[in-house]
């Protein structure tokens, strides 16, 4: 496993890494600052979207805690022009590639299934069935590679895609399909798992046997295991990796090793299948901690500006909390207007008949009738 | 019902009793799926029953479904009875291919010399204020299929019944769930087996203006409606179907004759569900006492919406009564 | 059709020449699947295409139906509008996952930001003597989904300019192609786009005593079935259905009126068959209008048997009759 | 790649699998004459059927010429209570079974959908969905570890189950879950591929850029790789395989390299995409020649041996011909039996309408008139 930033703090020095992060400035103190802060930030909106679902505001709320770092590095790792492809517990991806929190809670509250232009942020919708979206990243890196912009040597034009997913979907046929179609093609695509040692009640043990990393062997996929709580070693791994992707090199997997550490989601309740002794081992593990350790090690980060951290992801909660508490349920007539691009009758005439139905309330309103 | 056993269960654990009860009649009956065992599944039908029987006979699977369905149908083969839990109906499809060509299939492949015994499962239908893909009643997307039935109880006694019929079948056999309503209780006598099978429907209220079919989580719905039509003046008689691959023809057909108008209520989108094909046969056999065409209140032509739209999307009290409306316009 | 341009081409050939003419104007379609390349598919549709557009439009892809429409999903994504061939009918189904929950949902579930256009081809339909998953007919596993549309031309014009059409869609779009038919010849005139657009029904034959209704390759026995009836003095109106997704309902229920009478022919089983959905909408809309409940023709309850039963299960001349003396009798 | 026999007969020592054959008694001179026959034996079934369908009494044939020694060795490795899942090429697997040729020739005359008893021949029907029969083998081998049939020591009792699909199958999502199943339960079951190079026209390498048999390693499944047209390799290497699985070690991935020297059905041509020197390469490494040619080595084959094993061969295809010929169609009536195993109320109806509709022709050719 790579790993270089143990648990305390410590840097282990990874030639091959550390200089792929060093060309691409990445590990820079007011990068690492920058890390920091990002992964305090959705903790905070985390545990306010937590508070929000109890408070009734969301349906559901899928909790990210204590996979920070690995959505944070994986985030971070990829290019502007790259294409993510997430799953739905993918906040701090999300995060780095600019998508405001509040639409992510669009999903989670119910009024939309969706909340981001998936063209404009070069990242795919959140996706609920269970390694559905790893084909469709497989499809757009083949596209890339139609397009040219795989393999130039010019690093403002060469693309690839980041296809996430976790340790219970690798058990998906359609991921090993996209296995089998990235390998055959050589397609320009990362396979990235955070595996976060359980799905829902299940531990990856059912799921596999030997270290997850070892199953894109079976097509000759190249895969590293990192430690997911380090956001170095994860910068540095996708960062590498997508790189190779993006020269031609073909597709790499990655797993990352982390922990789920709330409930699955805001549903489950995690004390029926696992032990608190787990918990605590894993929370000795935080991927906040140990970058903070390693910036004071570094004697890079003061109280200042941890302070300052603190405060903004308690003022990005509270946006948070006030942008969903004002947030208007929308017009149901609206979910006719995007299950087809083109015109359709059927659609029309079932917005027809909505509208009529909903018509004969309101003349009732002034009639004081029922229809 | 006025059986000294009787109690009054949630639908769910209604269910958790008909597969404990239906696993310590058979040995071969075995229950597989995604979180089922220690959690109890996220539903908690199989709550205890990982406990009281082991991992060998509630099976944690890993999370891929056209394998769980795919080696229910090896372990049937075997000899076994697998009850496969599909965690939410929208994530029935990766199984599609094992379901439509296999386990409906292999029996007849065969030429009856195998038999499939095998239940699958799906808690369905919306309503529940969830995310996509957690809210979809998929019935006619399996009824078409020649090799499988379809069972959609929508009271505890139903659901307890139901399951064990559904198990003791040498056929495949679907069990739609009333997600729903999964907490709703109602009496179960698990000692006496009801004379009604699990392949008829039921009149739940006799009426005579018009008839309403409903089933699964629809069923309060319909009768509901039924009463409120009732205080308007309009008799409506109200029958579960229970049984949607083979519906109960005979059954619909004798109230639609004497009530001459029919209205079926579903949740899934009308266009292409099961209401169609039940207002076809239907009208082919009343053709002469039908007094106004078959008429059906169910989901748009959309895929399902949001939860806060879902509101507009499913049938409710003033939506089905507005189908009643039209029905006795004619 | 007397265009000096038009020619007289096979099914397969006139949607080759579909397929070719669209990669000309459109550098962005490409076609996917299985043995597609130097083969040109085991109908030979993609005959020549391979050498004429090279390794990367014209893609052999591993042998696994998810991965070719999941990766066209991608693909089109990225601006492509990818064709994809399945082999035959009975291997969609492990596809039916990406297509019910992916291809057909993303326009929605991104509110309408990214479009998904994609023709996935399906060679379907029985007839041809073949093994087991060789001969079916899924329609109606596919139209009950919102977000795809389904064609299903009957004549080599119609499989060019409907493939055409299906290309440009912004919609995805579930080719029907009828194999039977690949072989038979007819003109086609691809430098006229005609009026009727792919989304309309055709009143192929005008008739007044009862109007039959079929598809793709049930619609050669349609019109033999009323050249026969005619001989017997019954005057059929005969119409093609052309889009089984979204059902041209204006034109059918127009004639519907008309005549007072309605056959729905298809190749698949009747029960839960799309003629269902047809037959409860055109006597919701036609009620008073119609002397006998629509009736259906179709394939029973039953899996597609082997190939020497298969005349007995395919609707034909005799079967066709016989529904319209049923309705007649009415 | 395991050999034992070379393309010119030569035996190499292979002390591993020497040493299993030799326990199980499976390479005696006797034996090797037997394999020897069954595949002169399917050989001549196999040209006899693409015969039968030139002259229109099958609808297609699926010839497996060139994988008698793959499928001969396979059939014969596992024991009597082993049970096996072929597809749909697997005639001399069948034959090993005792299934008699024209039991496979129903299903491609079109008069059944299968045309044997799986549980008492302990066969799985010919499956056409491909990748479809692999899970349902895997939960076969399930129930044996329920049975206790697994792992008690007892040759008679220990039971395993061996799955077959071809190359490009094993491309298909549920191979791939099966893979993760047998691994994760430990199943008995021996997964077994015949890569004979090609999936109709697209040759191997697209499922695969590296060996298949190394597809199973991603999930810690032991594979070997044998070569296909040596009936001691596969015979060996399977029966190993099997023995690991009946004694509880869980499954292995076998691949065995051979080649389909016909074309894909009696419907394909293979001109149309591969090379006629191909062809002849493979020819080169004739199976049954190989064999013959070791025997006569071995001092153990005399040409009245060959030449009652052609005549037999001869009789057997005669015997194919006639019984073919012979063959009637079934009543259509029957196809209303088996959908399903209990009474159901649309079938019967559909068969009552089935029997009037024919009745009126009965009477029809009585009164002569259409009705
Ligand atoms: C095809 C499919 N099957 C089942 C589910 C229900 N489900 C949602 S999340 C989940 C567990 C996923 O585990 P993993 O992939 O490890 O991701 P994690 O939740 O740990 O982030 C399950 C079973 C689903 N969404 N899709
Ligand atoms: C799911 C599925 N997709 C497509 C087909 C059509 N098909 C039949 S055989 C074949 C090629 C199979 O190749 P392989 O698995 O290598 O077996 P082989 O024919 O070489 O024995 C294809 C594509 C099918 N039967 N099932
Ligand atoms: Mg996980
Ligand atoms: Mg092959």
């Amino acid at each position: 496993m790579i790993q270089l930033l143990a648990p305390d703090g410590t840097r282990t020095p990874h030639p091959e890494l550390d200089a792929v992060l060093e060309d691409a400035g990445l590990a820079t103190p007011e990068r690492l600052r920058g890390y920091y802060r990002d992964m305090v930030m959705i903790r905070a909106a985390d545990l306010e979207a937590t508070s929000l679902q109890r408070q009734g505001q969301l349906g559901l709320w899928a909790s990210a805690l204590g996979q920070e770092a690995a959505q944070i590095g994986a985030g971070h790792a990829a290019r502007e022009q790259d294409y993510l492809v997430p799953t739905y517990r993918e906040h701090g991806v999300a995060w780095a590639r600019g998508i405001e929190p509040w639409r992510l809670l669009e999903l989670f509250r119910g009024i939309s299934h969706g909340g981001w232009d998936p063209n404009a942020l070069r990242t795919h919708p959140y996706m609920i069935v269970l390694g559905s979206q790893a084909p469709h990243a497989v499809g757009y890196a083949m596209g890339l590679q139609r397009d040219g912009v795989v393999g130039t040597g010019d690093p403002g034009t060469d693309t690839s895609v980041l296809a996430l997913f976790g340790d219970g979907a690798s058990s998906e046929g359609e991921v090993a399909e996209s296995f089998t179609f990235a390998a055959s093609f050589q397609a320009p695509v990362v396979f990235y798992t955070q595996n976060n040692q359980w799905a829902i009640s299940v531990p990856t043990q059912v799921q596999s046997r030997v270290p997850l990393a070892q199953r894109s062997r079976g097509w000759g996929i190249p895969s590293v295991r990192v430690d997911g709580n380090d956001v170095l070693a994860v910068l540095g791994a996708v960062r590498t990796a997508l790189d190779a992707a993006r020269a031609g090199e073909g597709p790499v997997f990655i797993e990352a090793l982390t922990y789920r550490m709330a409930a699955h989601t805001t549903s489950d309740d995690a004390s029926r299948y696992r032990p608190a002794a787990e918990e605590e081992e894993w929370a000795a593990k935080d991927p906040i901690l140990r970058l903070r350790l390693h910036l004071e090690a570094l004697g890079e980060i003061d109280e200042g500006f941890v302070t300052r951290c603190d405060e903004e992801a308690h003022d990005l909660a509270m946006q948070l909390h006030h942008h969903i508490h004002g947030m208007e349920d929308p017009d149901p007539v609206h979910m006719f207007d995007h299950a087809y691009a083109e015109p359709h009758p059927i659609v029309e005439a079932d917005r027809a008949d909505y509208l009529d139905y909903i018509a004969q309330f309101e003349d009732d309103e002034q009639t004081g009738e029922r229809a | 019902m006025s059986s000294t056993t009787s109690s009054s269960l949630p639908i769910a654990k209604a269910i958790t009793a008909a597969l404990r009860d239906a696993m310590h009649a058979d040995d071969k009956v075995l229950l597989m799926g995604e979180d089922i065992g220690p959690l109890g599944g996220v539903f908690r039908v199989t709550d205890g029953l990982h406990a009281e029987f082991g991992s060998q006979r509630v099976v944690d699977t890993p999370l891929a479904e056209a394998g769980i369905v795919g080696t229910a149908v090896g372990l049937s083969l075997r000899g076994y009875r697998p009850v496969v839990e599909i965690q939410f109906d929208g994530f029935v499809y990766p199984a599609y291919n094992q379901i439509t060509t296999q386990v409906a299939k292999m029996h007849n492949r065969t030429s009856g010399l195998v038999t499939v015994p095998m239940v699958i499962r799906i808690p369905h239908g919306g309503g529940i204020g969830a995310v996509e893909h957690h809210s979809e009643s998929p019935e006619a997307l399996f009824a078409h299929t020649a090799g499988l039935r379809i069972l959609a109880p929508a009271t505890a006694q139903d659901a307890y019944w139901m399951t064990r019929q559904a198990i003791e079948c040498e056929d495949p056999v679907i069990m739609l769930e009333p997600k729903r309503r999964y907490w709703v209780k109602g009496d179960v006598d698990p000692d006496h087996r009801p004379e009604l099978s699990a392949w008829q429907a039921a009149v739940v209220r006799p009426g005579l203006d018009a008839t309403l079919l409903a089933w699964g989580p629809s069923m309060p719905l319909a009768l509901e409606s039924a009463e409120a039509a009732a205080a308007d003046g309009i008799d409506l008689e109200v029958i579960d179907a229970r049984s949607l691959a083979p519906v109960d023809y005979p059954t619909i057909v004798e109230s639609v004759r004497r009530t001459g108008r029919l209205l079926i209520v579903h949740e899934a989108p009308v266009l292409g569900g099961l209401g169609g094909e039940i207002a076809a046969r239907v009208t082919e056999q009343c053709f002469y006492h039908l007094e106004a065409p078959v008429l059906r209140v169910g989901g748009y032509h959309l895929p399902y919406p949001p939860a806060r739209m879902e509101h507009a999307y499913l049938p409710d009290l003033d939506r089905v009564l507005d189908g009643v409306d039209r029905l006795l316009e004619h």
